[in-house]
């Protein structure tokens, strides 16, 4: 019987948890289902939020990048000779997200000990009454050293705005490929290749995030509804049919944006 | 004599209005660190044996009276000054990072997350629960955190080693072997070449990735 | 019964930072004012049959613990120690915030400083550098603080407009929401603390609240 696996997220906390939550909780193996439904899900999330979180979206979509190289790796046709350097690139960086992930588990779990002893600690109120009047006038006077200046300069201080928090996008300046602009590359040339295999369409790629990012895309025209997608074989090529118009404007290519590093 | 001495400890941690941390009683009975430490000690063991309202506790490196934590439902009626507003699990998280692993920069913090921690690290900086420590010599001298006396007093804890280790949280064998499986790479060098229709079973369809359709 | 009660009343009394009157102490516990009052006169006398250090007294109307009188040398001692003998710059902000935007309630003054102020609040007040001025007349009837005669004594100045002015000074947006957020125009100022012989219209009027211009 064929179940779709719906992705729940209702407390979803970036990309890690909803990761730990697939594979821990539910466990789920996540060749298994489908990789454009945990993008659905996430992008249901992302569009929850005020404003668009630049971290939050580039970290999903490494970890999408990565999971998404992780399932070519089983799905496209074999290599007699395979790269092994590119093999154990691959384990590494399965190891790395591993790592990582085993990293948020540990500091999850230690929070919950923390909020115990902040929920056991509030149940106690602290005295702060301080002095009797008595003392009072034996306590040393706070005042010393501080003139009229120095109130003026504490009241400039304390009414000058703080700095709004600004997102860093350093960290992605040297990422050169966004789905949308794959998508649009693809809209560009598909029409006219008619039938195409995914090998054809990437072989003049080199960097492999490149690779992936267009495997998205062509995922992403498939979940619209412009591609349909064959693979006659297991193992076999990846075939790509322009189903759309041919003449088709990119402007109509719906919710691509989110992906955008 | 003892009992001079507790009177004059009782005394001076009834007027502070913070913890007090036995050295400076200690200076000020003129007694021996020890010797302050053993007799607040007995103080404490005697407002238990009378059940009294109140105790005499060590936190956050210092001694300090507070309510007994059965009389909370009183104590709240009265007490109103927002300090014991729930944590969110993102604050509390961010918290364990910066307990466990200080100094440490939002950059890091944000590592081990997987999300943008800009706005909790704020949340938690401005309620004065971890404060800048120090900045990373490296360029940029990003801000490195740590976490702050009023963390220990809100936690009800002496010190950060009254924390259960680090260690005991590392998840298990079987959680390890739970994300290697959900996320093994599975390629097998065939070297007579592939198509063998034996193993096509093993392996997702297309269409299972589409759809995300488990047969199971 | 009794003992649980008196272990409700210790529990409030010890966390309060004022004296308690037993008429609220009598709505928190749900007893009768005269059955509060037996039961802290009972928990008195144990203190005295026991030589605490400390008492329990009644004070002002209200009850509150003190350190024993006879401790008192080392009170003195601790308080002479000085463990806070300079302003927090926290408190230093609240000062001027309070000197230049009075009357002021303690929810404004955290809103500009984004943080809880209760305790600094507290401190400049016990020593006597701001007091109560006012009552917002809104729901609530929050106190509203200004600075004392004290305090302009201190900084050897006659009136609050001998306060430096702060000209072509603009504060952030949310500083001036946080001031707009329930400030009451008519508020009634308590001129026998307000500690200047100048009139009210010498004050910043609510103009000079929102935008910060302290021309004299």
């Amino acid at each position: 019987m064929a179940m779709p696996y719906e992705v729940q997220t209702p407390i979803y906390e970036g990309p890690f948890d909803l990761l730990l939550h697939l594979i821990l909780r539910e466990q789920v193996d996540l060749y298994e289902i489908s990789l454009a439904r945990i993008v659905d899900a996430y992008l249901v999330e992302i569009e929850k939020m005020d404003e668009l979180d630049l971290d939050v979206t580039t970290e999903f979509l490494l970890i999408a990048a990565t999971l998404v190289e992780l399932k070519c790796k089983r799905l496209l046709p074999e290599d007699a000779d395979i790269d092994l350097d590119d093999e154990f690139a691959l384990w590494e960086e399965r190891d790395l997200l591993i790592a990582r992930l085993l990293d948020c588990k540990t500091f999850k779990d230690a929070a919950q000990v923390l909020g115990f002893l902040f929920d056991t600690a509030v149940l106690s109120a602290p005295r702060r009454a301080g002095l009797d009047e008595r003392f009072m006038e034996i306590a040393p006077d706070l005042l010393v050293g501080i003139d009229l200046q120095d109130i003026k300069s504490a009241y400039l201080r304390a009414m000058t705005p703080r700095p709004k928090p600004v997102v860093s996008i350093d960290h992605i300046h040297n990422v050169r490929v966004s789905v949308t602009e794959a998508c649009e590359e693809l809209i560009d040339e598909l029409p006219r290749m008619g039938r195409v295999t995914f090998r054809r369409l990437t072989e003049s790629l080199v960097e492999r995030l490149e690779i992936v990012v267009r495997f998205l895309a062509v995922l992403e025209l498939f979940k619209q509804g412009y591609v349909e997608l064959d693979q006659p074989r297991a193992f076999g090529d990846i075939e790509i049919i322009w189903v759309g118009s041919p003449t088709f404007d990119p402007a109509d290519l719906a919710g691509v944006d989110s992906y955008e590093g | 004599m003892s009992v001079e001495m507790k009177r004059a400890l009782e005394a001076i941690v009834m007027v502070a209005d913070s913890p007090l941390e036995s050295e400076m009683l200690a200076e000020i009975t003129e007694l021996g660190v020890d010797k302050v430490d053993a007799l607040l000690t007995e103080l404490a063991a005697e407002y238990a044996a009378q059940v009294r309202g109140f105790q005499l506790v060590r936190v956050a490196g210092g001694w300090r009276y507070q309510s007994h934590p059965d009389q909370s439902p009183y104590v709240e009626r009265f007490v109103l000054d927002g300090q014991s507003a729930k944590l969110s699990a993102a604050a509390l998280e961010t918290l364990a990072i910066v307990a466990y692993k200080q100094p440490i920069s939002r950059a890091q913090i944000a590592a081990i997350r997987g999300v943008s921690v800009d706005g909790v690290v704020r949340t938690i900086e401005q309620r004065g629960y971890i404060g800048e420590v120090a900045r990373d010599p490296g360029p940029g001298q990003a801000v490195l955190f740590g976490t702050t006396p009023a963390f220990l007093e809100r936690m009800g804890i002496d010190s950060l080693s009254d924390l259960p280790a680090i260690a005991d949280f590392v998840p298990g064998a079987d959680v390890v072997e739970a994300l290697e499986h959900g996320l093994r790479v599975e390629v097998v060098i065939d070297p007579t070449l592939a198509g063998s229709e034996t193993s096509a079973d093993d392996r997702p369809s297309l269409g299972d990735l589409l759809d995300g359709d488990q047969s199971a």
